[in-house]
C-alpha cells in the first residue's frame, strides 16, 4: 500500500538524533511486547508480511503518533483479535482492571516446553531459498525498471524506486513473494535481486553527488528496461 | 498540543494495554510467562552489537574468513555462533578507502539481530528512514561524519527478509592490540554504517 | 517538498464522510482564524505560496493531527513569529490568561478603514497573468515529461506526477513561479499549462479505467518527452 | 490514545491560541476587530454556493453565457456578479452524457471561493486529497454516485492559482422551472463534481 509506512524520500521529519548507551527496552512493557510476538508466531498470526501490512493498517497518524513498540502493541492486539483469540471489549475491561489496580500483574503461566520453542525460533537458522525450479528471467548486468505497481495491499515496492531504471548486480535465489492482496491471497516465490539505482536516476537534481542505492527486487517487481 | 503531554499519555496507555494482552493470552493458554522473560532477557543480555564486533574482528584478523564473509555472510556468522531470527540471509559489505556503505530499511525497521541485537531508536526514527536513501552524506553529519566528496556512498535499502551489516574499515594504530582489545572498539553505528571505527587514542 | 501535505496517491485515509448541512465554521474560533489571515495579508505575510510553504513545514503528525484551520492557526502564528510581530513567549502568556479567565475576551480596536481594505481583498479581481514577454516553449498537442525534482523547498508538483508522460492541453499564460528554495528565493514568472495524463500512466494496473487527470503545470515542471 | 480525547483536547486549545493570537494582534494594531467581523460573515452570509448555482443556472438557460463561461470563466462570473480572493482565474469544465469532472486539490484545499464560498470538511479531508486522483469512481461511490463505465472521468487537481468549478448537467423535468426554483436544486456538491443535479421529485 502507499502508506504512511513508505517515508523514503520524504522531508519534514528533522534530524537524526542519537542517544548515548541506549538501553535495549526503555520500557519493560516494551520487552513484554517483543515476547508476546514471539510467542504468538507459533498460532499463525506473524509471518512476517502479514504481521508489517497490519502495521502499516494502522491510520497515517496513529503511525506517526506511535513509537516503534507502540506500533507493534496495535498490530499485535489487532491481529490476535483478527484471529479470534481475544475481543476488543475483552481488551478494554482488561486495560480498565490495570488502571484500577495499578499494582497488580498479569498472572503466571510457565511451561518449560514453551520456553524451548520460543528459543529455538530465536536462534534457529531457517534459509529463505525456495525451491521452485524457477529460473532467473534477469542476469547480471541487465538495466531493468521498477515497475509502476499501486497496490492497496502489502507490498515492499516503495514507492520512490518505482519508475526508476538500475541494473541487476546479484541474483540471490528463489524467496516468498512478500505483496497480499486485498483478499489476502499470495503469489509463488520469486527469483530476487539486487538493483542498484544511481542516486541522480531516483532524485534528479536533489541528489547528493557520487551515491548509489541497493535494494531488493523480486522478479514480478522489475521489467527490462 | 503540547507533544510532550501527548507522548506521557500514550506510555502510560501502552504499559496498561501491554498488561491486559499478556494477562488475556496468559489466561487463554496461548503464551507462556516464562518464553517472554527468556525472550526479554536474550535480546537485553545475549544478543547485541558484540555478537557483530566479534565478526568484524575475526575478519579483520583472518584474511581467509575475510573472504568467506565477504562471499557468503550467513555461513561465515554461522562459523563464529550466531544464527537466528532475522538472520537468515545475512549479506556483509565492506567499507574501504573509496566505497562507504551504509543500511536502513525505509518501510520499516529491518536490522541484522543476530549480530546486531534490536535496532536503535534512531534507526527506527521517520527522520533516518525518509533521510537515509536521499540525502546520506547530511545524515552521516548528523552522526558528526563527514566523508570525503570522492568517497562513493552506498545505500542499501532493506526490504527484503536479507539482512545487511557493514564491515567497517579497521582503523590504524590498532596492530599491537588483541582481538579482545579490539573487539572493544567496534561500536554498534560502525556495522550499520553511520560511523566509522576509530583509532584509539594513545595513552 | 516531499512533505506529509503532498498525499495524491496516497491509502489508509479511509472512505470520505460527507456531513449534510455543514455550517461554515463549526466552531467560532475558526472563523477568528481566517479573518486574521486576511488581516495580515497587508503586512505581507501571507502570500500565497509562502503560507502553504508554512502549514506544510509543520511536523508531519502535528499537520495529521490537525484540522484545517488548526493548521492555519499554527502556520498563522508561526508567520506572525517569523516576522517579529509576536513572540512565542507572548502567545503562551496570553493564552495562560485566557485559560485562566474563561469569560475574557480579546480587546478590540475598531477601524473602519481597515474593514474597506479587507474587503477590497476579498471581493477583488486581481489577475494572475503576468506581462513577462516570455514566450510559451510549448504547444497544445506536445508530450512532456514532468521532471523528477525534489526540492526541500516549497513546490506545487506533486510527487506523484513526476517522472510522467502527458499532453499540454492548453496555454493559461504566465503565471507567478510557485517554488521557493529553502533560502526564501523565488524565480521569474512562467507559462503555464494545463497538462493531461492518463491515469494508466500514473498508477498502473491499479488505475481506473477511462479516467484522465489534469494539472496545471509552469514550464519549468516540464521537459519534452 | 483515544482519537477522542485527543481532539477534545486540541479544540480547546485552538480556541485559547486563537483568543491569544487576536488579543495580541489587535493590542499591537496590527488587525482591526471589526473587521475580522466582516470576513466571518461575508463567508457566512454572503459568499457561498448560491453564487455559483446562479452561475450554473444562467448557463443552463442561455446558450451564449454558457458559451462564454466555458471559454473565458472568469469574465463570464464577473457578470453575473462574482469575484474576488481565491477566483482570480476560474476555469469552467462542463459535465456531459460521456464526460464527468471533479476538482480536487492534493496539496492543500484550493477551491473558488467568490462561486462556492469556502471547502467543506470533506473536501480538505486527507481521505478526499488521496483518493480522488487515484480512485476516483471509488470516491463517487462514496458520495453515493455510481458512474456508468462507459463516462470519461476527468479529474483536475488543482494546484495552481486557477481555480476550476464544474458546470453540473440540467436535468430532465426542469422545463418548466423558474430560475429561482432552478438554483434551488443546484447542490454544492454538483459543482465540484461529486454529485449530480437530481430531478426534482414530482409531488
Amino acid at each position: 500500500m502507499n502508506g504512511i509506512h513508505d517515508m523514503g524520500g520524504m522531508h519534514g521529519f528533522g534530524e537524526v538524533t542519537h542517544e548515548e548507551n541506549e538501553p535495549v527496552f526503555h520500557e519493560s512493557w516494551e520487552g513484554r511486547v517483543m515476547g508476546i510476538r514471539r510467542s504468538l508466531v507459533k498460532h499463525g498470526i506473524f509471518e512476517p508480511y502479514n504481521f508489517r501490512f497490519t502495521v502499516e493498517s494502522l491510520s497515517p497518524s496513529e503511525y506517526l503518533n506511535s513509537s516503534y513498540y507502540e506500533r507493534h502493541l496495535r498490530a499485535t492486539e489487532n491481529g490476535a483479535i483478527a484471529k479470534g483469540f481475544i475481543t476488543r471489549e475483552e481488551m478494554d475491561e482488561r486495560m480498565e482492571f490495570f488502571r484500577q489496580n495499578p499494582d497488580a500483574l498479569p498472572e503466571r503461566r510457565e511451561d518449560p516446553k514453551e520456553s524451548e520453542q520460543i528459543q529455538k525460533i530465536t536462534f534457529m537458522l531457517e534459509p529463505l531459498h525456495r525451491d521452485t525450479g524457477a529460473t532467473p528471467g534477469f542476469n547480471i548486468g541487465d538495466v531493468v525498471r521498477a515497475r509502476n505497481i499501486n497496490p492497496q495491499g502489502h507490498t515492499r515496492l516503495p514507492r520512490y524506486i518505482r519508475g526508476k531504471t538500475g541494473i541487476v548486480v546479484k541474483y540471490y535465489g528463489n524467496h516468498d513473494f512478500p505483496d497480499i492482496d486485498m483478499n489476502g491471497n499470495k503469489s509463488e516465490p520469486q527469483p530476487i535481486y539486487s538493483v542498484q539505482f544511481d542516486a541522480e536516476e531516483l532524485w534528479g537534481a536533489s541528489a547528493e553527488k557520487n551515491q548509489l542505492l541497493f535494494i531488493d527486487m523480486w522478479e514480478g517487481y522489475i521489467e527490462p528496461a | 498540543m503540547s507533544t510532550e503531554e501527548h507522548h506521557h499519555h500514550d506510555e502510560s496507555y501502552a504499559e496498561l494495554r501491554t498488561k491486559a494482552l499478556e494477562s488475556l493470552l496468559v489466561e487463554k493458554g496461548l503464551i507462556a510467562s516464562n518464553a517472554i522473560d527468556d525472550v526479554v532477557r536474550t535480546y537485553e543480555q545475549d544478543i547485541g552489537p558484540m555478537n557483530g564486533a566479534k565478526v568484524v574482528v575475526k575478519a579483520w584478523t583472518d584474511p581467509e574468513y575475510k573472504k568467506r564473509l565477504l562471499e557468503e555472510g550467513t555461513s561465515a556468522i554461522e562459523e563464529v555462533g550466531f544464527t537466528g531470527a532475522q538472520g537468515a540471509q545475512i549479506v556483509v559489505l565492506e567499507n574501504t578507502d573509496d566505497i562507504h556503505n551504509m543500511v536502513v530499511c525505509t518501510l520499516c525497521s529491518c536490522y541484522p539481530w543476530p549480530v546486531l541485537g534490536l535496532p536503535p531508536s534512531w534507526y527506527k526514527s521517520e527522520a533516518y528512514r525518509s533521510r537515509a536513501v536521499v540525502e546520506p552524506r547530511a545524515v552521516l553529519k548528523d552522526f558528526g561524519l563527514e566523508l570525503d566528496p570522492a568517497v562513493n556512498v552506498r545505500v542499501w535499502d532493506s526490504n527484503s527478509e536479507i539482512r545487511y551489516m557493514v564491515l567497517p574499515q579497521r582503523p590504524s594504530g590498532t596492530d599491537g592490540m588483541t582481538e579482545e582489545e579490539l573487539i572493544e572498539i567496534v561500536g554498534r553505528d560502525s556495522m550499520i554504517g553511520v560511523a566509522i571505527v576509530e583509532s584509539p587514542t594513545i595513552v
